[in-house]
């Protein structure tokens, strides 16, 4: 059976690419162009989903994504609205949310119980005896949800593109594409948007029979792209309106950021549906639906059907259906007023009746309960919303058309901050007072006659076009009248109910009149208790019925109860549409490929990659094995790490002297040229935030390192006091310019007095000193730093030359035997020197005093960062204290574990442990902890509670651990 | 070229794709990546080229500017712009008191420059290690469109005007050139970031159909 | 994303800025109370209202004050610290 | 199904009562005024009522109630803190929160269903442990768990992460649930009303009237209202309040994004949280996944969405599910929270006589309404703070005394 009907004008489909699928195990036949509904509803597949709740069978409603009754799975994706999604060739269609096929659905049963299921029932049941909650818990997730998701679904990498323009236009109707070509003739830039596959809006399919619509789509079409100055953009919405003119467009393909300089806003209206019982059976769909399957799709809504308007609109529909032979048995208009004489006699010439003041009071169900058998039609008290049913009707039919009013597509405007208000003479919320820069046409703006649309459209491109500079006269007009096309309140009332208001959720009208007479009578409450408008198509079919009613139930006009807040975004959209192709940057030192080569296993350090070990290939080595090794080798000859990642800041000018002692802790106007000092750095409130090494390289250039981690906030905080304290300062960060690298061991003076004329020796170069030359024939700046072991060479390069010179080292230092050695063993060389790291050892609460860093502090400077809290600080006792500690010779047991607590005999938390590791080289387990000062000084015993809960003792001792060689007997 | 004492901070990242290397201003280079004919139709569509080797001088500094004029150098008027010297010579002025001078491969100012300039009385030179790209080709619109948040029309990048933004994530100065005649895009970024910068611009360029091209393609050195 | 105006950069998307929190003026540390103190190191005046605000460009690396209406989230102007008068 | 609820399908009329009176006009004086109807708010006026007899109350509340935080978080509730007397405060407030639907008479959803907070490096695996340690001290079920373990109970999660930040481990935390977070705020209103409290829904404080140092008064867009004791309970707008008695504290306002997605069937049983990736879901009893992240960097006084928030969010769900692709996100939302220097709420009395505070709640609020209105209902009826929220007190700033909770301020959720 099919309902296709002989080709139409303009139609959406292309007739020379026919194709095949499969719904629910049958063969359907469609078209290029086809969407999965339109293609099913051609071969009069009518069950085309199950309802969210009751499990109720649902056709199309709005066939235009403002409903989601037709949600369906390809067996790959889920959720696939098949109003609005393309059907191919060979897809495999099921509709969600069914438990053995939409027909045969086992779950139906849920709407024999519907009467149990009171508005927010949920709330009320399940929980006496507590213990019962999970057991209803499990069956009401098992009942939850639409599709099932596949978790094999492929990721996709979708690109998201910036674009700019300075007038972007949301909506390709009669306004969008009036405002379009009005701003382009003013030569703006102009991008044009909108959600169909096709531009036009209703004119491509609101005919009422004639052939003005299609006309007046095919004149403004061409002009528009014959315009070089728009983009027009179909098969795309827009998804959101954010600060500043940033809406999103979305594209199946991706997502386009689009930065607007001013937005006209012309996005139409959404047909709400009249309310009465059974308004959900499929074959009950909007009007607009009815003409969308007939212009585009070519297709017959139904055979026989009836009409049921509450606005002119439905006897635009009643011709429409008449023009491709449905048989329209009648016009039910629930206005006791009815339409222009014009289009009423229009419909009759067409030998429709038409029952003014007439409502359907239910549609009657075929006995499968699958489709529309016939309707109830009564006269209708509009101000009651009473039918009278002693006078009922019976009309036999297979479809409903329902044309009862519009809401404003308004999400973008309210986004942007629009304040709306009520105008009674078209029955509809409508902008009235705009943000900057933002604009609306069209419907949404209230005005309805076609040629006034395109009138509002220029009036709204003219508006933007003056906003952004240009002076250009405005067009005066004054919107035809037309008449009301929404009704104020289009409900039929019945006592059993099923008159559907959300189809989403399935909300029926007495669950509004329950909700508010248990005080969920604001609309945001009633939103929440029924949840109406909280489904997948956010309330565009639904608030606006919801409003009405509750403004009947509380006795207020419609202004009074206000909306809800329309969020982004106006269709739901892919998190991998949104997510993008994420960019997650690294930084690489210039000695990266050598440690991969070598068996660096490369850890992220930040943004850094940064080789934590080296485990060559086939060498065999674990984890612990290469530190341990590594450790040794600095201990025993020399290695070497790569120490690019540190912070590195040139600071230089007249005051550089006066601007690090006032950043930093320690004294620095009368350091030596040549020396260095550590710099540690304190926020306001005296906690320690890095610490790194000054040098003074003349006397108005210091060069300071930092921690890795911290390297671009120190330099940005230097660079913000620089400003604030006026001082004659210039600042160059070289963190990414400059190579460094740190040769460590007994042997590494040997190593690197062998590619250098720098006088290295303790005499030449004592403990801190600093100097510059050449290092393997490149300009380098040298240091005798001690961090990892007490004889040790940083040597800075520039970048470039960084491969160059480490390789030179590892070629000098082969016959010591030198190793490359990664942050593990680093970390286990420095805790053997006893030196701890700051926002490792230290949090974001500790305070010098705390760390054990007293000496680092100059308290009797005049000022430096973080000094005046630490005078109100060195007045309270200490809590705590930062100590390094050695477990017992010969410890064998289970190694306690860094954040393992620091227990006291009360069995109270009295600190924790910082860090901890097994020193090969000492055959000792060493580590910092935080412990109170009383049992911070040297031989003082305290407990650790490791993971499993044993305790384990442990001895404060002073740093650094040398001294424990001795008691090793070397 | 294995003993090039300089090497691209992006070497790394193309050294999978075997192009013929050379050495050019002491620095590892990637001379080409296919024959010349594939290397111009890209650069038509949608291609990249790793210039870091270019010789670079970097100075800040209050009296910056009056040194360089000193030196003879012509400087660009206003922060965010550069100017050309007669030799061909980039200069960009990348904030009031901070310039930044570009070589072509076959001019030794940077080099100069750098041999004389004294770190004192407000002039202090700023040690540079740039990985620095050229992009061109019709689709180049469409690959910043992907990366960079602002609009490269118009008048952000008119004639001689640099742009200091973020590229992929990454802090970039972006300008617009004519280069042997064809429009080009320069891209600069600290080196550090280049092998994932260099990376994550070739991906998007080859899936619009484009792809790298070498240093020769721009600078014949033969 | 909002946009901001630097002040050398011109107008740029939010993701190229850090914020750097409001702009205070220190009190004297030499006279002020350690109550005085621990008030300036903590408390801020949070209720909504136009704020001096410290704002950051990244790949300029330039410090700026921006005076923005919290409630609006609307710049009103940007210029560099010290120069408030210039402009 | 439930015999309680045959009634509705077998009654003519809608069986049941008004959850609350449908206040207008407040009175000239109460024994206390409570300013804000969130969850807080609410659970302070029930427990006056309750544990103290003090039912002489009002609400005020600016818009409706549990309209502003309460209803925009996305109900977690948790105690795996990092400090003991943040652990013990909040674990009270689990605890409460179990046995809630039956003493309020009103089913909260309260689902416990366990949160891994997942670490992706070595220091957030540190993080983990210490916050574990204090947790099992204090004697709260969390542990340090391996990537088997949270593949076991979410075999759906990318340990890998898609190669962006692999999973190296979590903490977890057993009695972590979520809860219907209107339920909450409702049902404290239903029985609070029903022991006399007036609720007063679209009632703004103007002013409060402070005499020689004591509250004595508030204005409201109703009218002036007698009363020497006033709680402020608010979110997003405490300053304003605080500023009406001039008293400083160290709260600044930032926006909180959170986002949901279509509803799909169940599969997601636990709460998964990333501090690394600033990113934490559940999925909701509707199948909606619930999503959040971390506070917007700056202050903002409004509630608007940004597209960075959801893009960010977004980029990283699918890294960590890379079947997602193509579900869909169906809204977005935000609210205003208060944040403090410590990551850790303002509790207690104030400088002004009668004038006591609820506030601070950043991204924690919803966790704690149980344990806070207890709490501040002890405060308001004894004039003393408990113990229990004495490290909350507002002079901590003043003393340097912060609480330690910075230190895993990275989890968020």
């Amino acid at each position: 059976m099919t309902s296709r009907i002989a080709k139409k004008r303009g139609e959406w489909i292309n007739r020379d690419k026919p194709l095949t699928f499969e719904y629910e195990g049958q063969q359907v036949q469609g078209y290029e162009g086809d969407t999965i509904s339109s293609a099913l509803w051609a071969n009069g597949i009518r069950v085309l989903g199950r309802s969210f709740k009751y499990h109720r069978a649902r056709g199309l409603l709005s066939f235009a994504n403002h409903d989601v009754n037709a949600l369906m799975t390809d067996g790959e994706d889920t959720n696939i609205r098949a109003d609005v999604w393309p059907v191919s060739h060979d897809m495999k269609l099921k509709a969600v949310n069914t438990d053995g096929g939409v027909i045969k659905d086992k779950n139906k049963y849920i709407d024999y119980l519907s009467p149990f299921l009171p508005v927010g029932f949920y709330y009320k049941t399940f929980y006496k005896p507590k213990r019962m909650f999970p057991f209803w818990e499990d069956k009401i997730r098992k009942a939850a949800g639409l599709g099932e998701v596949n978790f094999n679904y492929p990721r996709h990498i979708r690109p998201k593109r910036h674009a700019h323009c300075d007038v972007l236009v949301v909506g390709a109707g009669a306004a969008g594409l009036s405002a379009a070509l009005t701003a382009a003739a003013e030569g703006l830039s102009v991008i044009l948007v909108d959600e169909n596959r096709q531009a036009g809006g209703s004119l491509s399919y609101d005919y009422a029979g004639d052939q003005t619509s299609a006309d007046t789509l095919n004149t403004l079409l061409s002009e528009v792209e014959a315009n070089s100055n728009i983009r027009l953009i179909t098969d795309a919405y827009a998804g959101g309106y954010y600060t500043d003119h940033l809406v999103p467009i979305v594209e199946k393909s991706g997502i386009t950021k689009v930065r607007a300089q001013s937005v006209i806003v012309a996005t139409g209206v959404f047909e709400q549906p009249p309310v009465f019982r059974y308004n959900d059976l499929p074959g009950v769909m909007l009007g607009s639906a009815a003409q969308r399957l007939v212009h585009r799709y070519a297709v017959k809504p139904f055979e026989k059907g009836v009409v049921v308007t509450a606005n002119d609109h439905g006897y635009r529909t009643a011709l429409d259906l008449a023009s491709v032979g449905v048989e329209v048995v009648a016009v039910i208009d629930m206005r006791i007023s009815g339409a222009g004489q014009e289009l009423t006699q229009k419909v009759k010439d067409s030998g429709i009746s038409v029952h003014k003041g007439s409502c359907i009071y239910e549609a009657v169900p075929t006995g499968d309960k699958l489709g529309v058998k016939e309707v109830v039609v009564c006269p209708y008290n509009e101000n009651t919303a009473e039918a009278d049913t002693s006078r009922s009707v019976r009309l036999s039919c297979d479809g409903v058309a329902m044309s009862a009013g519009w809401a404003p597509a308004a999400a973008l405007l309210y986004q942007a901050g629009t304040k709306m208000g009520y105008d009674y003479d078209v029955e509809q919320f409508v902008p009235a007072q705009l943000p900057e820069g933002v604009f609306a046409a069209g419907k949404v703006n209230g005005v309805f006659d076609l040629k006034s649309r395109q009138q509002d459209g220029r009036r709204a491109a003219t508006e933007a076009a003056n906003y952004l500079g240009k002076v250009v006269q405005l067009e005066s007009f004054k919107a035809a009248s037309v008449n009301r096309p929404s009704h104020p309140y289009p409900i039929v009332n019945h006592s059993k109910g099923k008159n559907f208001v959300d189809f989403d959720e399935d909300i029926q009208v007495k669950d509004f009149i329950n909700a508010a007479k248990e005080g969920f009578d604001n609309i945001e409450l009633m939103k929440r208790f029924t949840t109406v408008g909280m489904g997948p198509s956010q309330g565009k079919h639904s608030n606006m019925n919801a409003i009405r009613i509750l403004a009947r139930i509380r006795q207020l006009p419609v202004e009074k109860i206000g909306t809800t807040t329309a969020r982004p975004f106006f269709h739901p959209t892919p998190i991998g549409h949104l997510g993008g192709r994420g960019f997650h940057p690294h930084r690489y030192t210039a000695m990266h490929q050598w440690h991969v080569d070598h068996g660096g296993e490369m850890m992220e350090a930040g943004v850094w990659m940064r080789p934590a070990y080296y485990a060559p290939a086939g060498s065999g080595l674990t984890a612990s094995e290469a530190v341990q090794q590594e450790t040794l080798a600095v201990r025993e000859s020399v290695g070497m790490i790569d120490g690019s990642t540190l912070g590195k800041i040139e600071v230089f000018g007249s005051d550089a002297g006066a601007f690090l002692e006032r950043f930093y802790t320690g004294k620095f106007a009368d350091q030596k040229v040549g020396g260095s000092r550590i710099a540690m750095l304190l926020d306001e409130a005296g906690v320690v935030s890095d610490d790194g090494v000054a040098v003074r390289m003349a006397e108005d250039q210091f060069y300071v390192s930092t921690n890795s981690s911290n390297a671009a906030t120190v330099y940005r905080e230097m660079q913000r006091y620089v400003q604030l304290w006026k001082m004659q300062v210039t600042l160059v960060n070289l963190t990414g310019a400059m190579a460094a690298m740190t040769v460590a061991g007994p042997k590494s003076r040997d190593v690197v007095a062998a590619l250098t004329e720098i006088d290295v020796s303790e005499a030449g170069m004592g403990k801190g000193a600093f100097r510059t030359g050449k290092v393997a024939g490149v300009d380098a700046r040298v240091m005798r730093v001690s961090f990892v072991a007490d004889l040790a060479f940083e040597i800075h390069v520039p970048y470039r030359a960084g491969l160059h010179v480490w390789k030179a080292l590892m070629e000098a230092g082969k016959s010591s035997g030198i190793r490359p050695f990664g942050t593990d063993a680093q970390r286990l060389l420095r805790l053997e020197m006893g030196h701890h790291l700051v926002s490792h050892d230290t949090d974001g609460l500790t305070n010098p005093f705390e760390a054990h860093s007293e000496s680092l502090v100059a308290m009797d400077k005049p000022f430096f960062i973080g000094q005046r809290s630490l005078k109100i600080l060195e007045k309270k006792p200490l809590n705590k204290k930062l100590t390094t500690f050695v477990l017992d010779p010969g410890f064998n047991g289970e190694m306690p574990n860094e954040c393992n607590l620091v227990i006291d005999s009360a069995s109270r938390i009295a600190g924790r442990v910082t860090s901890i590791s097994y020193s090969g080289y000492l055959d000792r387990h060493i580590g910092f902890a935080f412990v109170p000062p009383e049992q911070s000084h040297d031989g003082a015993r305290f407990q650790i509670r490791t993971d499993s809960g044993a305790m384990v003792s442990a001895t404060a001792c002073n740093a650094p651990f040398f001294h424990l060689l001795e008691s090793r007997g070397e | 070229m294995q003993d090039a004492v300089l090497m691209s901070p992006v070497a790394f990242a193309h050294a999978l794709r075997k192009p013929v290397s050379g050495e050019v201003n002491g620095m590892e280079t990637a001379l080409s990546f296919d024959a010349a004919d594939v290397e111009a139709s890209r650069s038509k569509t949608l291609s990249i080229c790793d210039v870091s080797n270019l010789n670079r001088f970097g100075v800040k500094g209050p009296q910056a500017a009056n040194w360089l004029q000193t030196a003879g150098i012509k400087l660009p008027e206003t922060t965010n712009s550069w100017t050309p010297q007669d030799n061909g010579s980039l200069v960009m002025r990348l904030g009031n008191t901070e310039f930044l001078l570009e070589d072509r491969p076959e001019n030794d100012l940077a080099r100069m420059l750098n041999d004389t300039a004294v770190n004192e009385g407000g002039v202090h030179k700023v040690m540079r290690n740039d990985a620095a790209f050229i992009v061109s080709g019709e689709l180049t619109p469409a690959l910043f469109s992907e990366v960079c948040a602002i609009d490269l029309d118009g008048a952000t990048l008119a004639e001689n005007r640099l742009v200091m933004t973020v590229i992929a994530g990454v802090s970039a100065t972006l300008l617009k050139q004519t280069l042997n005649g064809q429009s080009v895009y320069r891209i600069w970024c600290d080196g550090t970031f280049g092998p994932y910068l260099w990376k994550t611009l070739l991906s998007i360029i080859e899936e619009q159909g484009g792809g790298p091209v070498g240093f020769n393609f721009y600078y014949s050195l033969t | 994303m909002k946009l901001l105006q630097c002040p050398i950069n011109g107008i740029r998307p939010l993701s190229e800025f850090t914020y750097g929190g409001e702009y205070r003026d220190m009190p004297n540390p030499d006279t002020c109370s350690d109550k005085e103190w621990a008030a300036y190191v903590h408390y801020r005046h949070g209720a909504p209202g136009v704020k001096k605000e410290w704002w950051y460009h990244g790949p300029s690396g330039t410090w700026f004050i921006a005076e923005r209406d919290t409630m609006a989230d609307k710049v009103v102007r940007t210029y560099i610290a010290g120069q408030e008068e210039a402009k | 199904m439930p015999l309680g609820l045959l009634k509705y399908g077998l009654s003519k009329e809608h069986p049941a009562p008004r959850f609350f009176r449908d206040c207008t006009q407040p009175k000239k004086s109460y024994d206390a005024v409570i300013i804000g109807g969130g969850g807080h708010g609410l659970a302070a006026a029930y427990y006056l009522a309750k544990d103290y007899g003090i039912t002489n109350v009002a609400v005020l509340e600016k818009g409706y109630i549990g309209g502003g935080n309460t209803g925009r978080n996305t109900t977690i509730v948790r105690s795996n803190y990092l400090t003991p007397e943040g652990v013990n405060f909040y674990d009270a407030s689990v605890k409460m929160y179990e046995d809630l639907s039956e003493e309020l008479d009103l089913n909260l959803f309260y689902s416990t269903r366990g949160h891994f907070t997942l670490a992706h490096t070595e220091s957030a695996m540190r993080t983990m442990r210490w916050r574990a340690e204090v947790n099992k001290h204090v004697g709260v079920e969390s542990y340090v768990v391996g990537p088997d373990e949270i593949s076991k109970a979410c075999p759906q999660l990318d340990i890998q992460c898609s190669g962006q930040a692999p999973i190296l481990g979590a903490l977890y935390h057993a009695p972590g649930s979520v809860a219907r977070h209107d339920a909450v705020a409702w049902g404290y209103a239903k029985e609070a009303d029903r022991m006399g409290v007036e609720i007063f829904q679209m009632t703004e404080v103007t002013g409060i009237d402070v005499k020689s140092g004591k509250v004595v008064g508030v204005n409201t867009s109703k009218g002036y209202i007698e009363t020497n004791r006033v709680l402020s309970a608010v979110a997003g707008f405490t300053p304003r309040i605080t500023d009406m008695v001039d008293i400083d504290t160290p709260i600044v306002i930032h926006p909180l994004q959170a986002c949901v997605s279509e509803p799909m069937k169940p599969w997601l049983d636990t709460i998964l949280v990333s501090g690394s990736l600033h990113v934490y879901v559940s999925q909701s009893s509707r199948g909606e996944l619930v999503m959040g992240s971390s506070l917007d960097p700056y202050e903002v006084h409004s509630t608007r969405s940004s597209l960075d928030f959801v893009e960010g969010l977004t980029s990283h769900i699918v890294d960590m599910f890379p079947f997602l692709s193509n579900v869909k996100v169906v809204r977005q939302w935000a609210g205003m929270a208060d944040l403090t220097p410590d990551f850790a709420p303002v509790m207690g009395k104030t400088p002004v006589e009668g004038f006591y505070l609820d506030a601070g709640w950043g991204t924690w609020g919803f966790k704690a309404t149980p344990i806070s209105g207890k709490t501040m209902a002890e405060t308001i009826a004894r004039d003393v703070a408990p113990d229990l929220i004495q490290p909350f007190r507002l002079s901590r700033f003043e003393d340097y005394e912060l609480t330690g909770e910075k230190g895993a301020a990275s989890v968020g959720h």
